[in-house]
């Protein structure tokens, strides 16, 4: 090599530019410290931690807008329970990989059943959010979350997460994920818009038989 | 308490207290240059202890302190007691006693005290053999924890520093051979007035084998064989924990002040700087700032380079730095009679010729042993 | 006592000075054991004399447990095979199961394909070198400039995918969803400041002296024995055999892509080279990178898989170039949804087999890079 | 002032004399041999502590430097070397018959030292003589230079020697490593 050392000097150089860089050059730290980041788009007031349930940010880490944690279920808006769009046909419990949702499901008083889950759970402990239950679900009920801290200190059953816990307003799923949410929104309503057309041309179809056999009818007691 | 006592009591308690405040600020400057280094931040939470007030993490050091006061101080079962204890201790003792041999004159003890360490006629030479009780420290903590990584982390530290003495000493004896004197004070009384030693070019030489050396002493950067964290997980003192570890740490550092504030003394003059005549006790200032600016070197060191191999760690000292060093000596005993006749040509052409010697034989020497290594060309398949 | 002698080192029990050999292991939670394996190293002094690795901390019955469930399912597995690149290991599951039916794969994912395989090839070797760089003793100042990079590319996983690490973006017959838009601009100036950083990374440290002496000479791996011993990957490579999957099989759309493959041109490869070829395996990706980046079309991301995955009775072996080494994927179909048998060559595992070889004779130190030079990630190796 | 530095010192001497015969009865009485060794260094400094008593600083110096730094290494290395060095096993006894040693000491003392102690003048005669270290590098060039030449040689023999039978272990490999 040229000089005695020479080598180590060019090295000992790197470590000091870096030394000096890292005071002005802010993308060169490796541990961005969110409590002085400037930029905007993470909220504002980081400090004082989401008080109430499914705010979806935490001060502590980056949870953009397509980080994914643990899935959870979808209603269209009000109450709950009567606009939830999982009807329990527990396809996603068979297919998960790690076998985590319990389901069972919901009959009226007399025993006919409501496409509805009576229990919906899901064991956040063997949960690896590994999003194939969102891929294999026909109602696009389930998605993911971007809440990941749900540590408890009550270790049996706490990991347990349950259906009420579950179920999150679409709009929530808007605010979290507003790229995906947009796009999944669209596909339903295309699939709905061709079910009402497929539903009508079928109905036409029907009335257009109905009227002919209705004309034969009429044909054959009019002879 | 009689007058004696007090006098020593008013030399000693001071030095100790500095040093044992730097080396708490050293180790947050070492935590912080070396995350700067690695763009991490480094400690900037604890500022004053139990308390929000984060003053760029100061309080680092005291929450350190505080927590290997309480940590679990765990004895391994099959473990020699009595030296498991002695170690660390033995590792402190000549750290600390060695301060006393730097030529610090702090401005209040200037009255008081008849005979001062550093005035003493050996002084260098007491220096060097108390250095020379940290090898048996390491050797004890080594044997007494009973674990093989320990053991090896001990071996290892014995032959390293026993070899690296040996550079350590004879590029002092350039020094004392120019001042003629193993006294501290001549030495720096030498050197006054910016002629400080590191600019002659035997003086450069001797200062760079005498860091190199300094390294090796007290397992800095590229010498931490003995603690290699990735080979022998903390080398001699893995059994320990709790505060005798921190009497480790604390015993590494002072030896750390100690012999950079040695080669202060030896090569860059001591307490000399500008505004000396103005006030006095500056010396003592610009003598803490030249060692600060030493361990900053030896911070930036420990950031960059990795580790040596045991085998290569001692054919570099035997074989690289020990005939580098006896040149020197040499080198500077011809410079030193060329010198005499004091003619302004002569003092230029020795140093040319003494430059072009030491970084000949260096060169040479350096190619000698590891002749092979170097970086290779690699061919491309399309 | 009977020592079993290394090849190249015969122990002299002479008369007289007749020292007992030091037995350490080294064990699974030693800090420099890339995870859970053990060695059991013999030692006389500081050198080796003998060593037996020992692995198995980590089994986790992936390929019996992909025989219970459906193709599909096994698919998030592969991420844990070898957690540092779940893309590539995606790949080379979903190219295997793609020979088991007819299903042609769109271009826009093929493209996409290349540009995750190539991200992940650099992802691993960043924090390869940064790994054995703080084996050498550099106090993580390499691996935290790794890191960083690293960061920057994992960011881009997870607007991909949805996860950093853990991606399960593969699917048979193309990818589980499109990027979002904007994502190849932020992906093209992360490989554009790449070449930048590789440039320090470089001037840090392939001329210090203190690595090339730790590193020349050390774990030596001939050849043949190489080539016996069935070592694919940088490893091969450094020992002097050209030889690369993506020139072999041109799977995917490699084929395109004007790229080249580095190798030492002598017949036995040390620590130095094998650091060295992943080294410049980095400017090559990045070339590949540029081209896939500026000639990825608009279209389709999915082709016409079937909805439940059912093949006919057959069998198929896929296999990329991981950065590993050939990671490749066995798989017998018996007609239902789950596979009849699922194997996984794990290249980690198989480039480990040589260990004991290259460091009989060498000193503890050397065990440690060697070690750190074949690169392996337990959760290949144990599966 | 220097009424009650002479008292200081008068203690210092008795502490340190007693280290030292502590140390040395230490080393030779315990069994385990790194123990024994440690005793005897502790012995070392205590000596080194009366020579500073005694104003002679380099030869404090040197006695630190050179018994303990060297000796008691290379007495550490030697037990290292040596096997069953890990703990203190209980097969190496000292010897029974320690009373005879004793009465031989007391012999050799009461017929060869006893006379000479008897003629030496009282302590307060040894005065503070200036053996500064430049009169001793004058010394050892002009009337001694040959007796250090001679040991020059001899230590540079030895050190020779002690490089060839290290080197003699191990027989030379085929292949030497390129270092």
């Amino acid at each position: 090599m040229s000089i005695l050392g020479g080598g180590i000097f060019k090295g000992m150089k790197v470590t000091l530019w870096n030394f000096v860089l890292s005071y002005f050059r802010r993308d060169r730290l490796t541990t961005n410290d969110y409590s002085w980041r400037p930029d905007g788009d993470l909220p504002q007031g980081i400090g004082d931690y989401p008080k109430e349930e499914g705010e979806q940010l935490s001060d502590t880490t980056t949870v953009t807008n397509y980080s994914r944690n643990f899935p959870m279920l979808l209603h269209d808006g009000g109450e709950p329970m009567d606009t939830v769009r999982c009807v329990a046909c527990q396809i996603c419990e068979r297919e998960c990989p790690p076998q985590c949702i319990y389901i069972e499901k919901d009959y009226d008083e007399n025993g006919k059943y409501i496409k509805r889950p009576a229990v919906f759970d899901i064991d956040v402990s063997v949960c690896m959010s590994c999003q194939i239950c969102v891929e294999v679900c026909p109602f696009d009920a389930i998605v993911m979350n971007s809440q990941f801290e749900l540590s408890t200190p009550d270790r049996f059953g706490g990991l347990l997460v349950r259906r009420d816990d579950l179920l999150k307003s679409n709009d929530y799923y808007h605010q979290i994920h507003p790229e995906e949410a947009a796009a999944r929104d669209q596909k339903m309503a295309v699939e709905k818009a061709a079910k009402e057309a497929k539903k009508k041309a079928a109905a036409e179809k029907a009335k257009a038989a109905a009227e002919k056999k209705a004309a034969e009818a009429a044909m054959g007691d009019a002879e | 308490m009689s007058l004696v006592l007090i006098d020593i009591l008013i030399a000693t308690v001071p030095l100790m207290l500095i040093f044992a405040s730097l080396f708490a600020f050293t180790t947050w400057l070492e935590r912080k240059a070396l995350a700067r280094i690695q763009n991490r931040i480094g400690p900037n939470k604890v500022g004053i202890p139990c308390t929000r007030i984060s003053l760029f993490g100061l309080g680092q050091p005291a929450a350190d302190g505080i927590k290997m006061l309480f940590k679990e101080d765990i004895v391994p079962r099959g473990a020699d007691r009595l030296f498991h204890l002695l170690a660390p201790i033995l590792a402190l003792i000549p750290a600390m006693l060695v301060l006393c041999f730097l030529p610090l004159e702090f401005p209040w003890t200037k009255s008081l005290l008849p005979v001062q360490a550093f005035l003493l006629d050996g002084a260098v030479i007491f220096f060097f053999a108390i250095t020379g009780l940290n090898t048996l420290a390491v050797f004890m903590a080594g044997w007494a924890s009973r674990n093989k990584y320990s053991l090896l982390g001990g071996m290892r530290a014995v032959a390293q520093m026993v070899s690296y003495e040996i550079p350590l000493v004879l590029s002092a004896v350039i020094v004392v051979m120019m001042v003629g004197s193993l006294n501290a004070a001549d030495i720096v009384k030498e050197q006054t007035g910016w002629n400080w030693y590191v600019f002659s070019p035997w003086g450069l030489a001797a200062f760079v084998i005498f860091f190199i050396a300094s390294l090796a002493e007290t397992n800095r950067s590229p010498f931490d064989l003995p603690e290699a964290e990735s080979e022998i997980i903390a080398g001699y003192f893995t059994e320990y924990s709790g505060f005798k570890f921190a009497l480790f740490f604390l015993g590494e550092y002072i030896a750390m002040f100690a012999i950079s504030g040695l080669a202060v003394t030896l090569f860059l003059g001591g307490g000399d700087g500008p505004g000396l005549a103005a006030a006095p006790w500056l010396s003592v200032v610009w003598f803490l700032a030249k060692i600060f600016a030493l361990i900053a070197v030896m911070i930036w060191l420990r950031g960059t380079l990795p580790r040596l191999r045991v085998d290569q760690l001692m054919g570099f000292a035997w074989k690289f730095m020990l005939p580098l060093s006896i040149l020197n000596i040499l080198v500077a005993g011809f410079a030193w009679h060329a010198q005499q006749q004091n003619s302004k040509t002569i003092t230029v052409i020795t140093w040319v010729i003494s430059l072009a010697i030491l970084y000949g034989t260096a060169s040479g020497l350096n190619q000698l042993n590891r002749g092979s290594v170097r970086p290779r060309k690699y061919k491309y398949a399309e | 006592m009977s020592t079993a002698a290394a090849p190249n080192y015969e122990l002299l029990q002479q008369d007289g000075l007749e020292t007992s050999l030091l037995e350490v292991s080294m064990g699974p939670h030693h800090p420099s054991t890339h995870g859970v394996f053990r060695m059991d190293v013999k030692l006389d002094g500081e050198t080796v004399v003998d060593l037996r690795p020992v692995f198995g901390y980590l089994h986790r019955n992936h390929e019996k447990l992909a025989e219970n469930m459906s193709y599909l399912s096994s698919m998030p597995f592969t991420d844990r095979l070898d957690y540092f690149n779940s893309m590539s290991n995606n790949w080379a599951y979903a190219l295997a199961a793609e020979k088991l039916i007819e299903v042609e794969v769109p271009e826009r994912a093929e493209y996409l394909r290349v540009i995750m395989a190539e991200l992940t090839r650099l992802v691993n070797h960043v924090s390869l070198v940064g790994f054995f760089l703080n084996d050498l003793g550099a106090l993580g100042t390499p691996l935290m400039y790794a890191f960083r990079e690293r960061e920057k590319i994992l960011d881009l996983f997870e607007q991909a995918s949805g996860a950093r690490m853990m991606c399960n973006y593969f699917r048979f017959g193309g990818l589980r969803n499109d990027v979002p838009e904007g994502w190849l601009e932020r992906a093209g100036e992360v490989v554009d400041r790449f070449p930048s950083f590789l440039d320090e990374y470089e001037q840090l440290l392939c001329e210090n002296e203190i690595i090339l002496s730790r590193t020349q000479g050390v774990g030596n791996l001939s050849r043949e024995l190489a080539i016996s011993a069935g070592v694919t990957g940088p490893m091969l490579r450094a020992s002097g055999v050209a030889y690369d999957l993506r020139k072999v099989d041109q799977y995917g759309i490699y084929d395109r892509f004007k790229f080249r493959v580095p190798h030492t041109d002598g017949d036995t490869g040390d620590c130095y080279d094998r650091f060295m070829i992943r080294m410049l395996e980095m400017r090559e990706s990045i070339e590949i990178l540029k081209q896939a980046l500026a000639g990825i079309p608009k279209g389709e991301i999915m082709g016409n898989a079937p909805r439940v995955f059912k093949p006919k009775p057959a069998e198929a072996y896929g296999r990329i170039e991981g950065p590993k080494g050939e990671l490749g994927f066995y798989l017998i179909a018996d007609g239902t949804p789950k596979p009849y048998r699922y194997r996984v060559r794990p290249p980690s595992l198989i480039n480990l087999t040589v260990l004991r070889d290259m460091c009989l004779g060498g000193k503890i130190a050397d065990t440690v890079i060697i070690l750190g030079s074949i690169d392996i990630v337990l959760g290949e190796v144990d599966r | 002032m220097n009424e009650e530095i002479a008292f200081w010192k008068e203690i210092a001497f008795w502490i340190l004399s007693a280290i030292a015969v502590l140390g040395a009865l230490v080393a030779v009485r315990k069994r385990n041999l790194i123990h024994g060794v440690f005793a005897l260094l502790v012995f070392f400094a205590g000596l080194s502590g009366l020579f500073l008593l005694l104003l002679a600083e380099f030869i404090a110096a040197v006695q630190v430097l050179v018994y303990i730094g060297a000796v008691g290494v290379l007495l550490l290395f030697a037990i290292m070397l040596t096997e069953r060095v890990a703990g203190d096993d209980d097969r190496r006894m000292t010897s029974r018959g320690w009373s005879w040693g004793l009465v031989m000491a007391a012999a050799v003392f009461v017929v060869l030292l006893l006379p000479p102690i008897l003629q030496l003048p009282s302590p307060e005669a040894a005065q503070e003589i200036k053996p500064s270290v430049e009169e001793l590098g004058h010394k050892l060039m002009n009337p001694y230079v040959v007796t250090l030449e001679v040991l020059a040689l001899l230590l540079t023999a030895a050190l020779i020697g002690a490089v060839t039978a290290a080197q003699g272990v191990r027989m030379p490999k085929e292949e030497d490593s390129p270092e």
